[in-house]
């Protein structure tokens, strides 16, 4: 159904092509269909992906994928709309839309390639980048800390938080599926290897470190998760860190939830003219 | 006659409420009403005025002169006793002792004190004021108390009731007033009418971040968002605004934004991706006084340049500077028939001044309104190419999600037919050529500017723009003294139609350019496009709209 | 020393005149010169408090008080600087800039007045206006969930995170003098009627609601601070929230640290001279 | 002579590597070295080159013609052999077999798999082709076994030098080349030149956004910053950057921000808020063709109107576009002098070729700078008002946080002399004039552009920025030619001088713009500047910047 592109515009040995692959699995694992499936990206190497996938496409400006998401989502409800792109994109310039995504809670699914790195520009920090890593800019190394996006999630009250590895294209299909499935705002941080701008964060590297949410783990359970979002160095939980039902956008405005998707409306002029009242 | 009431106070003391039941009164009993707002960037105490001109014939703006004022405080009366005319008078709801006494016989100072006593409310003194100022014309006052209902809950209506009547027999008529033949009209101010546009062509995604003097747009959709349906997003920044917009309008909506030039300022990288991407979008852009935060409250056309210039790259846009509440509503209309038939971000230029009067004027036609989207998805496609080149320039567009196995590939980058990122020179050479040729193609839907004037004019003003009722009625006025004057007052701006500028330049002597402007972008704009210079410049920049009166004085002491 | 202006812009009974007040106490009870002390303050109601008291001024755009202050703090690290706005301008406009100046820890106090609304534009839901809440723009009430700039800034990793109440001002001078001393970001979320506005949350529905932390609360105590991060509605903790001492920017930048203020070095072209090796 | 090698492969390949130790080697032989980078958008594969243009006499831009071909792999011969000239050769690193038999006796193929089998490493390809091309020239190979320590690590040098003595025995002498006079130089790209600018003018403050082609500046400057005492931040946004800028610059610092189109946009709001505030802040747009990303990779000179008209409201700016390394060093230093003097957003126009071409040119010359801060706190001041009304409209500015009893009100609303907010209409005039009197002040700083050519040119091009080397060989080539021909080019270009445009334009038989856009923006400007219609204009607009050589040939082909 969905068809990958042959070539792409990545290096070999990134963890981009484990996310691309990942994403066709998790799209044919809930059998929707490409043309109702819109991806809106940013600029970067992760926002090339829906380049690579025969899915709708807005890759829009770098940082600004999120608000096109949106309002794909609230014109047409009836498409899956997904945001995808790099943590730079999403954390960085776009934090303002990151935040504010959140308190929403439009049923969108936002897909982090975070590779702690810019990665298009060649190679400066990212806000995911650790504390003294040494940059193609910062050559001292990062002097600020870095931000953990599981738990400004988890802390701005997200229903949806999750992250997973490039690297387990089993556990990373199994993610976005269910975040995709997840009524409301879902994020899916991946930890992905940039080999050639991040010699710290290698496959191995986070391959080390990750581990996997227990069967037992309940991802409702709010004090729990907060401390497994904190969970970062030496042991890096992977699976769905948060996970509750708060109430979604398009089931609160009765623009959206009363009506058939807008762009199915008809229009007509006279359907106005009744506000003229107003002003009589 | 013509006549022009100023009510002033502090912010809070409610001055535009009062304004509005003086002004709605008097259009219900017929008249023509222009009320016109001058107000602080503050929510309390400073100075706000309205001015309310009313006449039985047409009227465009507002006035200087004044035949009443309404002074909520004192210093209303100070600030605005010199342009009173010659037969005039004060209302002054304030304790006479306290009233410069230089006032004379114009003052009427009314009897607050025993109205509050008798209504036991302190705030209906502008009722009683509203009432006197109808007896001064000689008005009726039901129509008044019928006005109060509208406005007025049920616990304050007796006691505003009852102020008015007592303000009506605080003074006797002094002003003749032939009642007009009535005229069905609305009474609307140049944001509600650029709503109400919005509203007939079919918007369906309004975003917006408040701020003055656009936020009254975004308010009124909000108040019909159900009832339209139409979806109303207040959005955490501008830049979330106008990626929105471009989201829905990618979805298939017809989408518009609104901000003043602060707020623009930030959708300008959008704009640009509007342009790469080819996506309809109706920006309307609500000038104030800059740069900055500026002046929050009043009003300049500012932004004419910036606006024709704004995003980075080179790609077709349409800007249309809106003239009149009635223009406001046309021009809304026409933008979103435009920005779809060429895939372009179409600009409605506005300001303060229009934003913010409100005027009678003949109910809207909606029986000749179109609404044209151009998508093409009824024609069978093969492989849909969002960009495809074809002769206009203008690609096939559909909407993503309709047609199984069809999809729609949009890119900011620079790109091929089907909306791949692209490195090649040729592949970019076409698809600069295809943007630009819409925007060849666009300038046949171009319409020439009003003219108003002597048919040979001497002297020819141009102007553009919220400053067409102020012009067009000094025009008039400097016609009936015999002057040959004309004025050119544009409404589509960029690209600029010319026709008529080099027709009438041709025999003019002098060419004055008129603008609420430090530098004169008009005129910059024209020597560029049409290879004119004018003679002489009109400026005024100190943020209150320029006047009729002060538009044939100066006239006449620079130009003539 | 710090003097006041008797004439603002604000409404009888606004909480602003509470803050300007706090702030004037905190600036005395620190012994800080009036010349030594910048306000960064964006655009709203909250925003004109500087024009409104003796100290140097950067009123600049809505939203962008914080980069502001950090650039001036970082020029001239002999300098008082503190950022100051509304709800709107910090959590809405601004939202990029708080959470990454959380992140980068200069010490700069971040005051924000919030309002649960914005003021000066009349009336419109800000990001943490209540669900359902109507509004001047939000007829049918507002649909997204507030923002909790506590929760948010703890779990950001801020090293002092308070809230206060315009209508204490003992307690809120308090507040503001000790993050001003504080080595680093600090935010103090300042509850404040806005009786213009806001008839929801007045002076009473604050008044009612909040209490003080305990004498023996450890505000060290991370778990401890996110729950009472969490706490909001029927009661509301006010007093420092959070506090821990993280790494301050300035001590870990070696361009400022190790040199005077920056303002008083002395410009010579001689001294880039040098570099010109680098192209031989 | 004036030779050209083309060094290509994909990215990844060490294209760059190998240019710049190659251009860098002939810099040290004493040429002239011109070299000049086409890459794109990705980080590994696709296909990058390097031009490397070399000659005893002085040259300023790239050229066309090929003598050599690099080729790190199959696809560069390709795509470039037809430009190759007569006598030439293409320097192949594959497998023979694999090689185009079209090109004949042009090929020489590298024994690479011996020499991978010597040195026991495979990315030394390279080294042996640039080796074997210095061979081609009959030069030296010790200067380029010294470049070699320059660009490796101990580990893999050997295995490059031994590469390279190789490769340079693989061929034979056959392009005779005369060493020229030894000269004092340096090599250097036009960021590199404007950080060295900004260091020198005592820039203490940059903030920057990654963002191409405006990168390397943000790089360079924050390798230096220890040891310069420069504050290099990278920012969340381009929004931040700007106002950082602005908050550093009132601070008391002199303050640079840097980014491309896009990233730009983002900074609109913030110029003009440098404009309210009189600010001082140099920004630097370093130009890729758009709209939106564009072709992030590439060049176009796409912001002239976007960045005159940038940032909403009306205030006065400098313009000032770069031509090449040496004047954007000096400009650079310049611009922050007019900043602080005029108290105005100054503007860098630069572009991907200039920003990434690197050329030998004599050192700067440091001796000749002087830094004017303009700094007024010398003055006993009695009340300091940021904004008080002067003569020039230039106040005096002092450091916040230096002068005991003495505050810095900076006010981005309308404000009074000290810097309050007012609505006063007097006060708003009286500032807007201020404002803009510096802009009229700000003229006399103009600098005509430069001139190149015949004393009375039947032909005149005009042009801007970066075309500066291109043009400047093409209209030498067609002086040597005899054609009455000549190029005004300019640097400054907001305000626009005007007196050599209108002085040569009289004289002038057809008058052409030459510009890298699609809209002859120059053209514009000087129609509205000078009223000076451009004849004819010849634009590209493909992403790849104009070559002398098409310069000459569409001159002759729709000029003359
Ligand atoms: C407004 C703007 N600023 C900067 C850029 C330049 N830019 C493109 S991609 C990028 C960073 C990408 O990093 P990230 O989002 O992490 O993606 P990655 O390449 O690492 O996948 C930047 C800064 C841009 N395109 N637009
Ligand atoms: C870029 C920009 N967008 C919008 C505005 C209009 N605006 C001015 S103040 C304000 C909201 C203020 O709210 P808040 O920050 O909460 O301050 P308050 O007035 O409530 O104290 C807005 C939207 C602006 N000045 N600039
Ligand atoms: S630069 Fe890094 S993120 Fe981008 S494709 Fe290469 S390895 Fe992947
Ligand atoms: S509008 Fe609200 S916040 Fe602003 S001054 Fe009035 S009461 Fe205070
Ligand atoms: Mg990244
Ligand atoms: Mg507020």
């Amino acid at each position: 159904m969905f068809v990958l592109s042959n070539e792409t515009a990545w290096c070999p040995g990134c963890g981009n092509f484990g996310i691309l692959e990942s994403l066709k699995n998790a799209l044919e694992s809930l059998n929707l269909e490409p043309h109702r499936v819109v991806i809106s990206s940013g600029i970067g190497q992760a926002a090339k992906t829906p380049h690579y996938i025969s899915v709708n496409m807005f890759n829009g400006l770098h940082g600004r994928s999120i608000p096109a998401g949106i309002a794909i989502k609230l014109a047409n409800k009836a498409l899956t709309v997904i945001v995808e792109s790099g943590d730079g994109c999403s954390y960085g310039e776009g934090g303002n839309h990151f935040i504010h995504a959140i308190r929403r809670n439009l049923d969108i699914t936002h897909i982090v390639h975070n590779n702690q790195i810019y990665g298009l520009t060649k190679g400066q920090a990212s806000p995911t980048t650790a504390r003294m890593q040494k940059t193609e800019l910062q050559f001292d190394g990062v002097l600020i800390q870095p931000m953990n996006p599981i738990s400004l999630a988890i802390g701005m009250g997200a229903g949806f938080v999750a992250r997973s590895f490039s690297g387990d294209k089993t556990h990373l299909s199994a993610v976005i599926a269910q975040a995709i499935s997840f009524k409301g705002y879902a994020l899916v941080d991946i930890l992905q290897p940039c080999p050639s701008f991040n010699r710290i964060n290698t496959f191995k590297w986070y391959k080390d470190r990750i581990y996997y949410l227990s069967e037992d783990y309940d991802p409702s359970d709010i004090l729990q998760a907060r401390a497994k979002a904190e969970e970062w160095g030496e042991r890096i939980p992977i699976g769905i860190i948060y996970r509750s039902e708060k109430p979604e956008y398009i089931s609160e405005n009765p623009v959206v939830r009363d009506n058939p998707p807008l762009v199915d409306l008809p229009l007509s002029p006279a359907h106005a003219q009744k506000f003229m009242d107003d002003f009589r | 006659m013509d006549y022009n009431i100023l009510l002033g106070g502090a912010a809070g003391q409610g001055v535009e409420t009062m304004g509005h039941i003086l002004a709605k009164t008097l259009k219900k009993l017929g008249f023509y009403v222009f009320l016109h707002r001058d107000y602080m960037s503050r929510i309390r105490g400073g100075h706000n005025f309205v001015q309310i001109r009313f006449s039985n014939q047409p009227i465009f703006a507002h006035a200087d002169d004044l035949t009443v004022i309404i002074a909520l405080n004192l210093e209303t009366a100070s600030l605005h006793y010199a342009r009173l005319v010659e037969q005039s008078r004060i209302i002054a709801v304030e304790d006479g002792d306290k009233i410069n006494t230089g006032y004379g016989s114009k003052i009427i100072t009314l009897p607050i004190k025993q109205i509050v006593q008798k209504t036991g409310n302190r705030r209906v003194s502008g009722t009683a004021a509203v009432a006197c100022a109808l007896r001064l014309f000689n008005m009726p006052l039901a129509p008044l108390l019928e006005q109060l209902k509208d406005f007025f809950s049920e616990e304050v209506l007796l006691a505003n009731k009852t102020a008015a009547e007592e303000g009506y027999t605080a003074a006797q008529p002094l002003f003749a007033s032939n009642l007009p033949n009535p005229w069905e009209n609305i009474f609307i101010n140049g944001n509600e009418a650029i709503a109400m546009g919005a509203l007939a062509a079919g918007c369906r995604f309004y975003a917006g971040y408040p701020m003055t003097p656009s936020t009254s747009i975004i308010t009124y959709l909000s108040k019909k968002s159900r009832q339209a349906t139409i979806l109303v997003e207040q959005a955490e920044d501008e830049i979330a605004v106008i990626n929105m917009a471009l989201g829905a309008s990618f979805a298939g909506l017809r989408a518009m934004v609104g901000s003043s030039g602060g707020g623009f300022s930030l959708m300008v990288e959008g704009v640009s991706l509007a342009g790469m991407t080819e996506t309809p979008v109706v920006i309307v852009v609500s000038q104030r006084p800059g740069p900055a935060t500026g002046f929050p409250t009043r009003t300049e056309q500012g932004e004419l340049g910036f606006v024709i210039h704004s995003g980075h790259g080179e790609f077709p846009r349409m800007v249309i500077a809106l003239r009149h509440p009635e223009d406001a509503f046309c021009q809304t209309v026409r933008a979103f028939n435009i920005a779809e038939k060429y895939q372009v971000p179409v600009f409605l230029l506005t300001d303060q001044y229009l934003a913010d009067y409100t005027m009678t004027i003949k109910p809207f036609d909606f029986s000749s309104i179109s609404i044209d989207r151009h998508f093409s998805y009824d024609a069978p496609i093969e492989q849909y190419l969002r960009y495809k080149l074809t002769e206009s320039g203008i690609s096939p567009r559909i909407i993503p999600g309709k047609i199984p196995g069809q999809l729609v590939y949009l890119d900011s980058d620079e790109h091929d037919e089907a909306g791949h990122i692209t490195e090649s020179a040729a592949v970019r050479k076409a698809m600069v050529d295809k943007r630009l040729k819409k925007g060849e193609a666009l300038r046949s839907e171009l319409v020439e500017p009003e003219y108003i004037g002597s048919e040979n004019p001497e002297v020819l003003l141009i102007a553009w723009g919220s400053t067409y009722g102020p012009v067009k009625e000094s025009v008039l006025l400097l016609n009936a003294r015999s002057l040959p004057l004309g004025a050119l007052i544009f409404g589509d701006i960029w690209p600029l139609p010319t026709k008529e500028l080099v027709r009438l330049a041709q025999n003019a002597r002098k060419i004055v350019n008129l603008e609420q402007n430090a530098t004169g972008q008009l005129a910059a704009l024209v020597r560029q496009q049409a290879m004119i210079t004018c003679h002489h410049s009109l400026l005024k920049y100190d943020g209150r709209q320029w006047s009729k009166d002060e538009i044939v004085d100066r006239i006449m002491k620079e130009v003539w």
